[in-house]
């Protein structure tokens, strides 16, 4: 929050720092913040009227970090991002449409995985800028290390982006992935959420270290940490672990300090929170924040226009979802493997 | 006498083992302040304090390895798994450390891995597993699924008290959907044997965990016409009681076995195979399976109903059979 | 032309798939610059260079999850494990991910994943593994377990250029064991297609890899005594050859199935199943296998051999077959 | 090597710092770094006579760490240590006998394992204060982690030692485990030795971490670094840390620095490794230079009885395990389960 940059956003303050966007990708990242939350609210609203099958996970709170992080990518080189359960506004960022994530959530049968799995558990990497996870905690980082290495492998300059929460990352998985990908000097930027909790475990039980970036000296890995509700500052500090990478520079471990201000799902009344806790958090909240950067700023009045738009795009995802099919049952015996060619029609 | 439901006797067997024997403690993630994911260990460190209730990493290594570890040296751990899927991210310490440390070393190494299994809930290819077949081609861990609130309890306090490590596994569909009255004493049910629950003399259904339901369904629906069929709940898996399968086919000549797991590499392939060797003379018909699709769970209900085994399916083979 | 021992075969199909496509790549421990523990690499980091003879950290959890993101994005990785027992630690990761990539969100995820397996060296409990059982019910993983140089060489062509993962065991015990003259030409052998080794008509024996000699060793002692035996190689475990299973007993009507791995819950309680229902009338006799105990693999040779299935065993039981 | 100790060690020189040690105990460490050195060449023999069964793994070069290390514990208050299958040294200080461990190499029927596992995997904990370790790598971790909880629970005070190799250190159960127990700080000493080479794989290759010891800050436990070919400055680290670990203060990760003077096993002859480099570390042997440092500090004058001790146990222990029976194969199906008494025999 030092630079002036006022040849970037119009009538910058002395205090901000739009780390090179235009003030278009300004608003362009508020729209995504505001389509995050609304998208997530419609979600909670179907859920009680039981259209959600299974689960559903919110990530209030955590909208800043997942789209800042994701908007420091360039998909048009092919860069890859990979979201956990809360990192919906990431995949937004790299493209996934509101009715597909919708779709997702209601198990319908013309969602991207037909019904197969669940919420955002979707995407190909090379196809869609981003891959879903599986539900396993810490696989994904061998994967990504894999696909940075197939990028290499390719010629292409890509990056990819992983996310990991504080939880996840004591997994052996997590760590055989970064070591490899360290040893590797990959092209890839991991942010370690720290948002306080997993589940009900606090991350002071979680581990032992000193801070979660501390983990990159077990890997001899580039790390910095980053205030994930300040929305312009992770994009900063993944914009720079990104051209690190792409500069053959290799992994960034970057801790995300946030919090999660719901539940572990919305089964879970996280009792287990101190209030005063949760209230210190909800002043800090990325959106609302982010807004006021932009209104102090001066790059924008107000923001109805983008909450219009938001709204609009989520209610006709909403109807083109409620409208799709449930799968037929049969269905469910074909595309194990390639030969049947279910998934080629 | 209150009702039990299935997910209360497997907190109830926890408790009272706790109790009566303070080498008995609980690990896994979320187990002890939040009570599990699932509740199961509700109140525990209340009662028995963290020490004995242990909030984990997320870490399945090292949570089946440290139970092993206390194992050796004497303790009597539970390992929670928070869905029992994730037991495949501890499956090497599983099958080769525990599994086998009393035949390579001499060492007993008596730990419970417990956790939710099964579909049936919308959990996806995730949070639906059976995972039986796994372990079974890997010797030295005893393997139980109860499908009743008393065989839970019963065996899961024999898998505690039992001196060589146990799978146990836990069907969370019946979880809530199942009440029983149980007794008020002690009681155990022992590992390797079958339970018939029901009689009958036309066919035998050998069956476990919440597929004896989907049997009993089926065995109801032949009842009508005429049809007498005898229900095994296998309950144990390994060891399995092959006394009460052959006994039972040797009466009916003509075997159904159901279980919800897929099909290709099944449990259900051993038992059959066991018939059709030892059981030979006495069959009339084929032995048939009737199991999950041989496909990863999907999520979405019509996929998943599909995939599932059910009375319908049952009923078709079992007039298969008979007709044979 | 010169002989080819299996363990060049496998060298052959790397080196020659490699050359072929360069999207193919070698991922694993010492596979680079050692050439592997056994040599299977030998010289081709010499040919391909390290950036696609990779040597990685002891890691298998990684090496598995970097083929599969590699194999996602196009790539045709071969992973090696040093020994197949290592494939254990990456369970999770191969069955979870990479078996189900496809089927739950479209992914092809074509990666090999190969490695010495199979008993008889005195390699104990940790070196001696047979894993095909263990990924049996997990759906999305293709198996094969040649036993001959031949197959070797085509079947892991036919891994390689498969569009699904495919989980190769290579039986160590043969390594060095046998040579065969293989063709000059390119060939593949297709996955899922059994081979009869040796034509029968009294009895058939179902087998694969290092136990297709001692099929053949029980074969000849039984041709003295004047009865015909069809050795069935399976090859191919999943997806397996069941017409070729069926159609022969159809023809001797009394099998046996013999395996490397211990008998409960192995590849061969699938098979015999598979006879006792869809083969049910051809059958003059129980279905047998012969496998190894149930219980670790010992290390000193005497019990090793205790453990094993040999030609004596498979004789004894044919006798019994033969005389039903 | 500051301190100097005079009423421990008679004529001590300025630089001699026996740690404590007595110059009994001095000398019976001297006796351990022979029995193991003797013993493995022993073995070598008889692997060449075609006696040993399955592959021979020497500690060529890193006796002095192993039996220095181990010889830190405390085995009446119930300490552990877990060796890898180069620290036979330490096992031996633990008290395994020489006769078992050549019987353990032959397969024989009354070796401790009789005759199911292989070379130097036995042991129980609690009855023998070491516990042989499972091929996996990084498995034992855990275990140790568990054995240090069970410890606690009992109200023992009991420290466990664990070995761990560099290439070991890049598996996730490594991970897993050391992260657990830093959580809990239990009472765990672990000695990473940097031999140099896991298999053919250098530890260039195999972290791209600044030193093995830094893993410790992705665990937030103590660590510490020490040259594993000085046993006495190898017995002073392990003896701070299991002090450490003994009164409460958790998890030590030390790093031995060292190297592996033979092959992989037997069958490797390591050309891939720089001759120069050899040649460098054979200097450094730690057994030789350990007698010149007890020489110069005038502890001992010569060791000439200690190796006749050991070469006449030596001899003893293989006659006994030669003339020891193989096991009768119809126990490969006994005592999988505790059910069939096969162990209480
Ligand atoms: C290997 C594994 N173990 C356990 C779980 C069950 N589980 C799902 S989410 C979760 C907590 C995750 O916490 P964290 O990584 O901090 O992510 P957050 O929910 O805070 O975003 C757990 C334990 C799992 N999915 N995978
Ligand atoms: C999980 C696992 N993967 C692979 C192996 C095969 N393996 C046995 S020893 C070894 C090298 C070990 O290196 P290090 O940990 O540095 O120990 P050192 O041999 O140097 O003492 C390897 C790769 C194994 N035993 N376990
Ligand atoms: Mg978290
Ligand atoms: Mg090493």
């Amino acid at each position: 929050m030092s630079d002036v940059s006022t040849q970037h956003a119009a009538r910058s303050t002395q205090h901000f720092d739009s780390h090179g966007l235009t003030r278009e990708q300004l608003l362009d990242i508020d729209y995504y913040l505001r389509l995050t939350r609304t998208l997530e609210e419609r979600l909670v609203a179907l859920f009680r009227q039981a259209k959600v099958i299974g689960g559903l996970f919110r990530s209030l709170g955590q909208e800043g970090e997942s789209v800042a992080a994701a908007y420091a990518l360039d998909y048009k080189q092919g860069d890859v991002v990979q979201p956990l359960i809360r990192n919906m506004g990431a995949i937004l960022v790299a493209g996934a449409k509101p009715a597909d994530i919708i779709k997702q959530y209601m198990a319908k049968g013309d969602s991207p995985t037909r019904g197969r799995e669940l919420n955002i558990h979707f995407g190909h990497p090379a196809r869609d800028g981003f891959i879903g996870q599986i539900s396993m905690l810490g696989d994904m980082i061998p994967v990504m290390a894999g696909i940075s290495l197939a990028g290499r492998m390719q010629k292409k300059s890509l990056v990819t982006l992983a996310f990991i929460g504080d939880g996840a990352s004591s997994t052996g998985a997590f760590y055989e992935g970064m070591n490899f990908a360290a040893v590797q000097r990959l092209p890839m930027v991991v942010c370690l959420e720290n948002n306080g909790y997993a589940y009900s475990t606090p991350t002071s039980r979680q581990t032992a270290a000193r801070s979660l970036a501390e983990k990159a000296m077990a890997f001899g890995c580039a790390s910095d940490t980053v205030d994930g509700n300040d929305v312009l500052a992770t994009y900063g500090a993944v914009k720079r672990a990104v051209e690190h990478a792409r500069a053959g520079g290799g992994v960034t471990l970057l801790e995300v300090v946030t919090f999660r201000m719901k539940g572990h799902a919305e089964h879970d009344n996280q009792s287990y929170v101190p209030p005063e806790v949760l209230e210190e958090w909800k002043a800090k909240d990325p959106v609302a924040r982010y807004e006021k950067t932009l209104i102090d700023a001066g790059i924008a009045a107000d923001f109805s226009e983008i909450q219009d738009r938001v709204r609009r795009e989520v209610d006709a995802a909403t109807d083109e979802a409620e409208r799709s099919p449930m799968p037929r049952g049969e269905e469910a015996a074909l595309g194990l493997y390639g030969g049947d060619g279910y998934w080629d029609a | 006498m209150p009702e039990t439901t299935y997910i209360e006797a497997i907190t109830q067997a926890m408790s009272e083992e706790m109790a009566r024997d303070e080498r008995v403690f609980l690990i896994g993630e979320d187990v002890g302040v939040y009570g599990g994911a699932f509740k199961t260990s509700a109140g525990l460190i209340d009662r028995f304090g963290p020490e004995r209730v242990i909030d984990t990493p997320i870490s399945e290594i090292a949570i089946v390895g440290a139970a092993s570890g206390a194992a050796l040296m004497g303790m009597r751990p539970i390992a929670e798994m928070q869905f029992i899927d994730f037991i495949t991210c501890a499956y090497d310490i599983l099958v080769n450390f525990t599994a086998t440390s009393r035949y390579r070393v001499g060492s007993a190494c008596p730990i419970v891995v417990r956790g939710p299994a099964g579909a049936g809930t919308h959990g996806g290819p995730f949070h639906s597993l059976s995972p039986e077949a796994m372990f079974m081609n890997r010797p030295g861990i005893k393997i139980v699924s109860p499908g009743t609130a008393y065989d839970a309890k019963g065996l899961l306090k024999a898998a505690i008290r039992d001196d060589d490590p146990v799978l146990f596994i836990e069907n969370k569909y019946l979880y809530r959907r199942i009440k029983e009255t149980l007794p008020d004493d002690d009681y155990v049910v022992p590992i390797g044997k079958a339970n018939v629950r029901r009689k009958g003399k036309d066919l035998t259904i050998v069956t476990w965990g919440a597929m004896i339901y989907v049997a009993d369904e089926a065995a109801e629906a032949l009842a009508k016409d005429g049809v007498s069929v005898e229900v095994v709940d296998l309950r144990s898996i390994i060891p399995f009681d092959e006394e009460a399968i052959l006994e039972s086919v040797a009466k009916t000549n003509r075997v159904i076995i159901l279980h919800e797991a897929p099909l290709t590499g099944g449990a259900g392939a051993e038992f059959a195979a066991r018939i059709a060797e030892k059981a030979f003379d006495y069959l009339d018909a084929p032995v048939k399976r009737i199991a999950s699709l041989d496909v990863p769970t999907p999520y979405s209900p019509p996929l998943e109903e599909y995939y599932l085994p059910n009375a319908a399916k049952v009923l078709a083979a079992a007039r298969e059979l008979l007709a044979y």
